[in-house]
C-alpha cells in the first residue's frame, strides 16, 4: 500500500547514517511525551532498534514555562543494536527558552537544534532565567541552529479549521513531529493513524493534528531548512513479531502470564506511587483474566491483602516504590514465616525519603536484601532491560510458588519508563509454573517440606480435612505449631535460609558476555545493562585487552558458578546507581576486592562514563 | 479418606482444636470462645470453609483454638489480610478475632477502611479496654485519666467510643455484646454471620487480670437488667429487671422515663436497626456514655448493601462476558505490533 | 537583627515564601493558599509560631508556599508529625495542609487519633475526590463506581463521608467549606483558629486536570445559592437565593421544606454546633449524601473540651509540683543502693 | 547494727566458694521472677559481682503446671567478676514437675536440685508430661536431691495468720528464698525491709511473706537438710555506690540524663512491644524531669511524634523492638533528609516476624543499617552490659545531636531484663552535650553546614526570622530549597554519607581486652559481651596463645582504628546471636576472612561455647 506520504515527492537523496539520538523538550503542557512516543513507535514499525528515555517534573504541571515544568523525551534508533537511549543527543527540539535552558548543555557539539522561536518573548525568557535572548546572544554558535517559528506556521495551518487559537496551539507539537519525520524520512502514516484514533470522537482535532503534523512535513521540505536529510536503516533484528514495550507494561503483562500459565488468579493489592502506578493501572484492564486488582488504603493493607490472598490459593503480588516497601517490610517478614507465595515488585526511584520521585536510582538493593528485622531472607531478582521486566516477573513467580516464599522483584524508574522493541515471546515456550494445592488429609502436616526444595504443602481454605493455623510465631518443624524451644528455633531459621539457598539451583548459570577471562570483568545488575552493554560494544579496545560482562539478574541466592567466574578476572568493577550496594554484597560473599563505579544522580549511566571508568582501571594496571 | 466436617452433622467439639487454650484463668475470652464454638456448628457452613484472622494480642491467640483454618497475623493487620482472603475467595466464611488495641490503635485504618467497603468479613472486637499481651498499658478504649503501666499519673487521651466509630466510617452491621451473656452473645454472632456485609461486633471483655471489672457496673450479675439496654429491632426500647424502664425522645436527645404501666410503653421510641441513616444509630452509641443511662446492648445497624467481594466478582464476571475468554498470546500482541523477516 | 514579623502589622504578603507556587492553573489549591495567607495574619499571632505540616499530595505542597515554618513530611503522617510538634510546644500554632488521600486513606488512623485525642491543631483537608500527584487514580471520598486510571471499569469502595468519620471518631470542631468561596472558607478558618482543640476541616476542591467539576453539582455559581445550606450556630437552617427552603425535623429524618413566607421560619431547626451530644452535627454530616438535599457548609460542631497538648503540660507541671525539683544524680541513686569501700 | 537474722546461730561453719548459679524455675504463677530478684538484690547489697537472666513464657499466664508456662530466673553471683549468668546452674529450685522438667537438663551434674514434692501429684505430672514421677525413678540420681514439702511447710508455717490457703500458698516461694538465704548464708533483713514498704498497706501479707521467709530460713538451718552451707565473699569491686540495674532500666536512665544535660526536654514516642515497653513505663515515671512520654497510636506516629518534637527543639526519642523498627523505617529515612536529631532504640527480640518475642537475639543490625530505602546511612550503637545502656544511650542522644542525625541504639532481651551491680556514675563527670539553637535570622540557611562536623543548624519554630521549610524531597545543598538538579542530588548523597563518617573523629578509637595482638581476635557487639568476656577470663590457655577480645559499641561509623586492630590477628572470630551480620559488614569492608559463630536460639551464648569454637579454631591452626 503506498501512502499519502510516501507519495510526497523528495528532492534531494537522503544521507545514510547508523544511529541517532533526538531530545524533544517543552512545557509539560506540550505534549512531548506524546510527540516523543510517535517518533518511537514510527521508528520501531520501520524496523530500527531503539531505546528511549522519558523525563518528566515531579509536578502535574508546574506553571508554564518554568525550569521545573520542562518535560523531555529523549530517544535513539539506529540500525544496529541499540541498548541506551543514547549519552548525548544529535538533534534538540527545544519548545521553548526553558527547554533549551535546561537541556542545551547535554547537546552533542555541532549538533542540529531547532526551537520554537515564537516562544522567546521576554516574558518566557525571564522564566527561564535568560537575561538575554540565547538566539541573539551568538551562545549558540557552536550548534547547528534552525529557528523555526512554530506558533504561528502552526495558527497558519490550521487557520481554516475554526478552532480556537489555544487548541490551535496544542498541535504544534504534531507540527515538530512532521518536521523530524521529513528529516529523518519517515513516513506520516503510522502516526496518522494513530491520530484517527485517538480522535476518532473529535474530528476538529483529528483534522487540526493530521494538518499540523503534515505542514510540519511539507514545511520542512519546502522550506529547505535542513542541508540534508537521513535514513537510519532498519537493525537487524531476529525474524518475529515485534512491538515497543516499556518496563512497567512488561512487567505487568509478565505477571498475568505468570498468572495464566499456573493456573492461578492475579491477586494484586496495590497503592498508588510514583513510578510503579502504572502496573496497577495496567493490571486492572486485566479484569477478563480474572486479575483482581485491590487499591488498598495504604501499602501494608496492599502486601497484606497480596499475602492474604495467597493464602487463599490466590498469587499474591504487591507493587510499590522504595518508600512503599519500608512499609510492607513487617508484612514480608509474616510472609517468610508463614512461607507462602508473595511477589513485591519496587518500581525503584531516587531518594531517600520522597527523595526525588520521578528519578530514577538503583538504591533499595539493601533494603531488598536486609531491610527486615531479624533473619529474613528472601529471594531478589532484578530485571536487565525494559522487555527483561517480562520475563523477570515471570520467574518471580515462578520462584514465589516454587519454593512457597515471597520474592523480591527489583526494577526502576529508568526501566519503567523506557522502552524498547521487543520481539513477542510465545509464552507456550515458557516453563510452565507447576502448582498443586495440597488435598489429601492423610499425613498432611502445614510445616512437612518437600524434600528436593524445601517448600511446604500449600494447603488452601476450603479443602476439606486441611484445616490449621499458620502464623508470625516461631513455628515448631513439621507440624507448625507454635514453638518456642530453642533447638527448634535455630533449625527453622537455618531451614528457611537453606530453602532460599536452593533456589540456585532452579536459575541459570551466570553467562558473560565479551572475554570469558582475563583483565576485567564489569558486574552489573538492573538498568545500567543498557550502558554497559553499550560501553562493552563502543569501547576501543586496546592491544591484548579481556574485558567480560556478567549481568547479574539473580541478586538472592546468586547464581552457583559466580564465585568462578569472578576468578577468572584480574579485576572486579561494579557500576551502581547508588553508593556500592552489589559491591558490598560481592566483597563479603567472596572477598574479592572489588571496586564501585557509583553515581547517584537520578538519571542513567551514560555509555561514555562506564568506558572512562574501564580505561582509566585498565591504564591505571598498565601504569 | 477422612470423612469431611461438612457431611457430619457437627457440634462444637468439631471447632476445638487440640492446642491446650492459654489464656489466664478467669479471662473474659473462654467465653468468647466458647460461644463461637457453639454458634459455628449452626451456620450451615462446612467447617474448611471457616478462616479466623487475627493480629497480636491475648485475643489474638483464638485462631489456634478454632479447628477452622486460621491466620494469626501481625499486629493491626487482621483486617487486610482478611480481605486478601475474602476477595480470593468470596465463598469462605472469613472472621476475625481483634483485640481494642489491634483493633482501634495500631489498626485504626484497615478497620474503618474494611467496614466502608463493605466487604463481607465479621470482626469481633473483645474490647477489654487495656493491652493485656503486652501487660497493662491504656488503650483507645481506656476511660481518661486511667493509671496504667505506662500512665502512672493517668493518661489522657480521651477513649473512642467504637460503636460510633464504626458507624462514621459507613458501617452497614454493627453490634455490641458482652463476653458473660453467652444467650446474648451467640444470638448477635448468628445476625452477624447472616449479614451479607462487614459486620462489627464490640463484645465486653474481662482481663481479670489488668482491668478486672472494667464493665461491672454494666454487666455484674447483680446490676446487669437495670443497666443494660437490649436493642431489639422493632421493639419498644424498654429495660429493667421488671422493664419498668424505657426510652422517649427528648428535646433534642433522648431521655430515660419510668414507666407507669398504664400502657405508656407505647409512647416508647421503638428501635430500628433496618434504616438507611445510621444517626439513630448514632444517637443510640452515645447514649450510654452517660452514667445516668443504661448501656445498650444488641444491634445498633443492620441494613443490606452489595457488599464489596461481590461487587468485585461481579465486575471480573462482566468484563469477562464483554471481553470473551482471554489469550495472553494476544494481549501481548495488542497495540501497534510489526513484523521483522 | 531583622525585625521581628511580630513586631509590624502583617499582611497577606508576609506570608508569602520566596518559592514560586506549582500546582496546575486552575487548581482550587490556589485558592485556599489565598484564603490562608488572608487570615494568617488577621490571627494575632506572631509569624515565627506557625507551623505548617503536610504529607505528600498535591495539596501537601502547601508548607513551601507559606513563609512559616513548614514541614513537608511523608504521606500520611502529617498528624503524627504535628502532634510531636505542638506537644513538644504547645505556643505554636500548628496547621495540617493534607488532601483526601492523604488524610484519609493512608493517613486515616492518625487522623482520628489526632481528632479523638482532641490535641489543638488545625487540619485542612483539600478534598478534590482524587489521587491528584500520582495523576488521577480514586480515593476514598470518590463517588462508588468512579473510573478512574487504576479502576477503568468503575471503582466498587463506598465512599467515607469526611464529617461522619470525624465526628464518629469524637471530633470537637468539624466544618465544611469551599475553594472557591472566600469569605465562607476565611470565616471557617477563623473559627477554627480560635477553637482550643483539634479542627477538622474538610475543603472542597477542584482538582481541573483529573477530577474537573466533581463539586460543581454544589458549588457552581449558577446553582450554589439553591444547592448549599450554610450552618450558623443558632440560626435557623435556612436557604435557597431568596432563602425560601429550610430543614424540619420530620417523623425520623431531617426534611426539607418550602417556606410560604407566612412566618414559617419559626418552624424550622435551628443549628445548634455547640451540643454536647454529637447526634445531631452527626445527621447533618449525611445530610447531604441525598442528592435532593441540599449540601450543608459550615461548622457542623464546635465544642470546648480540654485539649491533649494542654492536659500534658498540665499534668508535667502538677508531678512537678507534687515531686520538686529533680536531680538526675539522685534518681540514679533511686532503690537499694550499697556502698563498696 | 546487728539484725534479727545475723543473729539466729548457726551450728556449723560454712564452707567458702568462689561464684555460683542459682536458677529459680516454676509455674509463671509462681512469683519466680520476684524471688530471684530478691536473692540478686540480696547478694549485689552483700557487695558479690553478679549477672542475671530472667526467662518468661510468651503467654500471660498459661495454663498452671503446663510446660509453656514454666518461667525462670537464673543469677550467677560471685567474689570476683561476673559476666554471665553462667553457663549451667549449681543449684536449680524446681516448684513443680513442668519446671524440673524444663530446666533439670541445663543443671550441672552433681548439682544441687530442689523440688516442692508437694506439687508431684499424679495431675501435674502428667501435665508436665512424666509418666512416672521423677522422684522415684532414679532419674534424679545424678543431682544432690532435696525433696521438699514447700506447700505443706508453708501452709504449717502460715496456719495462724487466718489468711485463706490460696493466699497462704502465694508465699512458697519466700519460704524457698529463705532456704537459699540459709545455704548461703545471706541475712534476711534486705529481703525484710522491700518485704515491709511493698506491703506497707496490707500487714497481713507483710506478716504472711516475713513469715514465710523466716520459716524457710529455719527449715533449712534446723532440718540440717544440706550438708554444708556456703559464703561467697563479696567481690573486690571498685569502691563507689552501687546498685542492681538491668539494661531498659540504665537506657531510661541515660536518655533522661542527656536531656538533662543537654537542657533538652526528652521527648519519648513510643507504642507498647517486648521487651522494650519497660523503658516507656520507667520514663514516663520522670514527669518531674519535663519528660514527655507520649503513647502513640502505632510505631509510626511515635517515631513521627518524636521527629516533630525534635523539629520543635526537643530530644525526640523513640523505643521499640525490631517488628516496630520495621514500621518506622520510612520515616527514620525521612529524618535523614529532615537532618534532625532522633534515637531510635531497638530492644532486639526473636524473630523473624513475631518470632519468640520474649527471647533475645541480636539480628536486627542489618536491619538498623541498611533497611531503609536507597542512601540513609545513619549511625548504629550498641550496649554491651546492662549497666552500659546507659553510657550507650547517653552516647546516642549526644551524637543525634551533635551530627543533627537520627540514630540507632540497639539493645536486647537479655540486657533489657538482666541485671548486674552497677557503680553509680556521676552525670557531671559526663561530657555535657552541646546545644546551640540557631537565632540569627542574618545569614541563616537551613542546610548551611557546620564544617567540621557536617551538621546544618538546629532552627526551632517560634525563633522570628527563621521561618523555613523542611521535608523529604532532595534538597539544594545550603538553601535547602526543594531540588531536582542531577549534580546536586550526587553531592547531597555524598555529604549525607560523610557527615555520618566523620562522626568516627568524636568516638573512641577500639580497645582490645587480651593480648594486643597475636593468633586471634574474637570479635563481638552488643550482649555477647558478657559470655565472650568470661570465655576470655576462664579459658585454659594453651602454651603460646595470643588472643584479644574487641567489642564493638559502634557499628557504624566503626572505629577508625578498627582496621589496624583486625591486622594484628591472624584469625578473627565473630560469635553473633544471628547468622553473621558483623561478620559480613566487617568480611564486606575489610576483606578480613573472618569466620563467624553463630546461634539463635532464643538465648544467649554460654561461655562454654566461645570456649569451644576458641579452641577448635586454635587447634585447627596448630594441627
Ligand atoms: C508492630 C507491633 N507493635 C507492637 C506489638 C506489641 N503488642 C502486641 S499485642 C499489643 C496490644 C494488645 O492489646 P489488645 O489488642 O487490646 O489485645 P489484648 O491483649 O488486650 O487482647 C501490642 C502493643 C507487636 N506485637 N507488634
Ligand atoms: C508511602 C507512600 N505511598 C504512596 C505515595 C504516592 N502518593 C503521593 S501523594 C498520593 C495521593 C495523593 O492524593 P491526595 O492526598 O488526595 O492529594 P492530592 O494530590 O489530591 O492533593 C500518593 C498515593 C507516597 N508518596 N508515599
Ligand atoms: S492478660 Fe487479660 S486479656 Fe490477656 S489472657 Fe490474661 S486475663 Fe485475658
Ligand atoms: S493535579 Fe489536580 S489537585 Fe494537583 S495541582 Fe493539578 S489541578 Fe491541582
Ligand atoms: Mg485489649
Ligand atoms: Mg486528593
Amino acid at each position: 500500500m503506498e501512502t499519502d506520504t510516501q507519495k510526497m515527492k523528495r528532492t534531494r537523496p537522503a544521507e545514510t547514517v547508523e544511529h541517532v539520538t533526538i531530545r524533544f523538550a517543552g512545557d509539560s503542557g506540550d505534549g512531548m511525551q506524546l510527540t516523543g512516543n510517535q517518533f518511537t513507535s514510527t521508528a520501531a514499525a520501520f524496523g530500527n532498534d531503539l531505546a528511549t528515555l522519558p523525563d518528566f517534573p515531579a509536578e502535574i504541571r508546574a506553571p508554564a514555562g518554568t525550569l521545573p515544568g520542562v518535560s523531555g523525551f529523549q530517544v535513539q534508533f539506529a540500525a544496529s543494536d541499540v541498548s541506551t537511549p543514547g549519552d548525548t543527543p544529535d538533534v534538540l527540539v527545544a519548545m521553548n527558552p526553558a527547554a533549551l535552558k535546561v537541556n542545551l548543555e547535554d547537546l552533542k557539539p555541532g549538533g542540529v537544534l531547532i526551537v520554537n522561536t515564537n516562544s522567546f518573548t521576554p516574558k518566557d525568557l525571564k522564566k527561564a532565567g535568560y537575561e538575554e535572548s540565547p538566539l541573539e546572544d551568538h551562545s549558540l554558535d557552536g550548534y547547528r541552529l534552525h529557528p523555526v517559528e512554530l506558533t504561528r506556521l502552526t495558527r497558519a495551518a490550521l487557520e481554516q479549521t475554526g478552532l480556537d487559537t489555544r487548541t490551535i496551539d496544542r498541535c504544534k507539537n504534531f507540527f515538530a513531529l512532521g518536521m523530524m519525520y521529513w528529516l529523518y524520512s519517515r513516513p506520516l502514516d503510522n502516526s496518522l493513524r494513530w491520530i484517527e484514533q485517538k480522535f476518532a470522537k473529535q474530528p476538529a482535532l483529528l483534522e487540526a493534528n493530521s494538518l499540523a503534523l503534515r505542514a510540519g512535513y511539507g514545511y520542512a521540505e519546502a522550506a529547505e531548512l535542513f542541508e540534508v536529510n537521513y535514513v537510519v536503516p532498519p537493525a537487524k533484528l531476529d525474524p518475529g513479531q515485534y512491538r515497543n514495550v516499556s518496563g512497567n507494561t512488561a512487567l505487568a503483562l509478565g505477571l498475568v502470564a505468570a498468572g495464566q500459565r499456573s493456573g492461578l488468579r492475579l491477586f494484586l493489592g496495590s497503592y498508588p506511587i510514583t513510578p510503579a502506578s502504572d502496573v496497577l493501572h495496567e493490571l486492572s484492564g486485566y479484569k477478563h483474566f480474572g486479575v483482581i486488582t485491590f487499591q488498598a488504603e495504604d501499602e501494608i493493607a496492599a502486601v497484606g491483602a497480596a499475602l492474604g490472598a495467597s493464602f487463599a490459593g490466590n498469587l499474591g503480588v504487591t507493587t510499590t516504590s522504595g518508600p512503599g516497601v519500608a512499609l510492607k517490610t513487617e508484612t514480608i517478614g509474616l510472609a517468610t514465616m508463614a512461607e507462602l507465595p508473595l511477589v513485591i515488585c519496587n518500581i525503584q526511584r531516587g531518594g531517600p525519603s520522597t527523595g526525588l520521585p520521578t528519578k530514577t536510582e538503583q538504591a533499595d538493593l539493601f533494603q531488598a536484601l536486609f531491610g527486615r528485622n531479624s533473619e529474613a531472607p528472601v529471594p531478589v531478582l532484578a530485571a536487565a532491560t525494559p522487555s527483561d521486566c517480562f520475563r523477570m516477573a515471570y520467574e518471580a513467580c515462578r520462584i514465589a510458588v516454587h519454593a512457597m516464599t515471597p520474592v523480591f522483584l527489583l526494577s526502576d524508574g529508568y526501566l519503567a519508563n523506557g522502552a524498547e522493541p521487543w520481539k513477542i515471546p510465545e509464552v507456550d515456550r515458557y516453563p510452565p509454573i507447576e502448582v498443586s494445592f495440597r488435598k489429601e488429609p492423610e499425613g498432611f502436616l502445614p510445616y512437612l517440606r518437600e524434600p528436593e526444595t524445601l517448600s511446604r504443602p500449600w494447603a488452601v481454605p476450603g479443602t476439606s480435612g486441611l484445616e490449621h493455623r499458620i502464623g508470625g510465631l516461631e513455628k515448631e518443624e513439621r507440624s507448625g505449631n507454635v514453638s518456642y524451644d530453642p533447638g527448634n528455633h535455630e533449625r527453622m531459621v537455618r531451614l528457611r535460609a537453606e530453602k532460599i539457598d536452593r533456589i540456585a539451583a532452579s536459575i541459570p548459570d551466570q553467562e558473560i558476555e565479551g572475554d570469558q577471562e582475563g583483565d576485567l570483568l564489569v558486574v552489573g545488575w538492573g538498568s545500567t545493562y543498557g550502558a554497559i552493554h553499550a560501553a562493552m560494544a563502543h569501547r576501543k579496545r586496546r592491544e591484548g585487552d579481556r574485558i567480560g560482562h556478567a549481568h547479574l539478574r539473580y541478586l538472592h541466592p546468586l547464581p552457583r558458578n559466580l564465585e568462578d567466574v569472578l576468578k577468572r578476572y584480574r579485576r572486579i568493577l561494579v557500576p551502581e546507581l547508588n553508593m556500592g550496594q552489589l559491591l558490598w554484597v560481592l566483597r563479603a560473599r567472596y572477598l574479592v576486592d572489588a571496586i564501585g563505579l557509583n553515581k547517584i544522580q537520578g538519571r542513567p549511566f551514560t555509555e561514555n562514563e562506564i568506558i572512562a571508568k574501564i580505561d582509566e582501571i585498565l591504564e591505571g594496571d598498565a601504569s | 479418606m477422612s470423612t469431611a466436617a461438612s457431611e457430619r452433622g457437627m457440634t462444637k467439639k468439631d471447632f476445638q482444636s487440640d492446642q491446650e487454650v492459654r489464656w489466664c484463668p478467669g479471662c473474659g475470652d473462654y467465653a468468647i470462645l466458647n460461644a463461637v464454638q457453639q454458634v459455628f456448628p449452626q451456620l450451615g457452613i462446612p467447617r474448611e470453609r471457616f478462616v479466623i484472622v487475627s493480629g497480636i494480642g491475648c485475643s489474638s491467640r483464638f485462631p489456634y483454638y478454632m479447628n477452622t483454618f486460621g491466620f494469626h497475623t501481625i499486629h493491626g493487620r487482621a483486617p487486610a489480610v482478611a480481605t486478601g482472603i475474602k476477595l480470593a475467595n468470596p465463598d469462605l466464611s472469613v472472621w476475625i478475632a481483634t483485640g481494642d488495641g489491634d483493633a482501634l490503635s495500631i489498626g485504626g485504618n484497615h478497620l474503618i477502611h474494611a467496614l466502608r467497603r463493605n466487604i463481607d468479613i465479621k470482626i469481633l472486637m473483645f474490647n477489654n479496654r487495656i493491652y493485656g499481651l503486652t501487660k497493662g498499658q491504656y488503650s483507645p478504649t481506656s476511660e481518661q485519666f486511667k493509671k496504667t503501666k505506662s500512665t502512672p499519673f493517668g493518661s489522657l487521651d480521651r477513649p473512642f467510643e467504637p460503636i460510633s466509630l464504626a458507624l462514621g466510617a459507613g458501617a452497614t452491621f454493627v453490634a455490641r455484646s458482652v463476653d458473660v451473656i453467652g444467650p446474648h452473645l451467640r444470638e448477635v454472632l448468628k445476625r452477624a454471620a447472616a449479614h451479607r456485609g462487614s459486620a462489627f461486633i464490640e463484645i465486653f471483655q474481662n482481663c481479670n487480670i489488668f482491668n478486672d471489672g472494667a464493665f461491672d457496673t454494666w454487666v455484674d450479675r447483680k446490676v446487669r437488667d437495670d443497666r443494660l439496654l437490649p436493642l431489639e429491632h422493632g421493639e419498644p426500647l424498654q429495660y429493667g429487671k421488671e422493664r419498668k424502664f424505657g426510652i422517649v425522645r427528648g428535646d433534642c436527645e433522648l431521655d430515660v422515663v419510668e414507666l407507669d404501666g398504664d400502657g405508656d410503653e407505647k409512647n416508647l421510641l421503638r428501635h430500628d436497626a433496618k434504616r438507611e441513616d445510621p444517626a439513630f444509630a448514632f444517637e443510640l452509641a452515645h447514649f450510654g456514655e452517660d452514667p445516668t443511662h443504661p448501656m445498650p446492648i444488641g444491634i445498633f445497624r443492620d441494613v443490606e448493601y452489595p457488599s464489596f467481594d461481590g461487587l468485585v466478582h461481579r465486575q471480573l464476571d462482566e468484563v469477562r462476558a464483554a471481553k470473551g475468554e482471554p489469550s495472553i498470546q494476544k494481549a501481548l500482541s495488542a497495540g501497534e505490533i510489526w513484523q521483522v523477516s
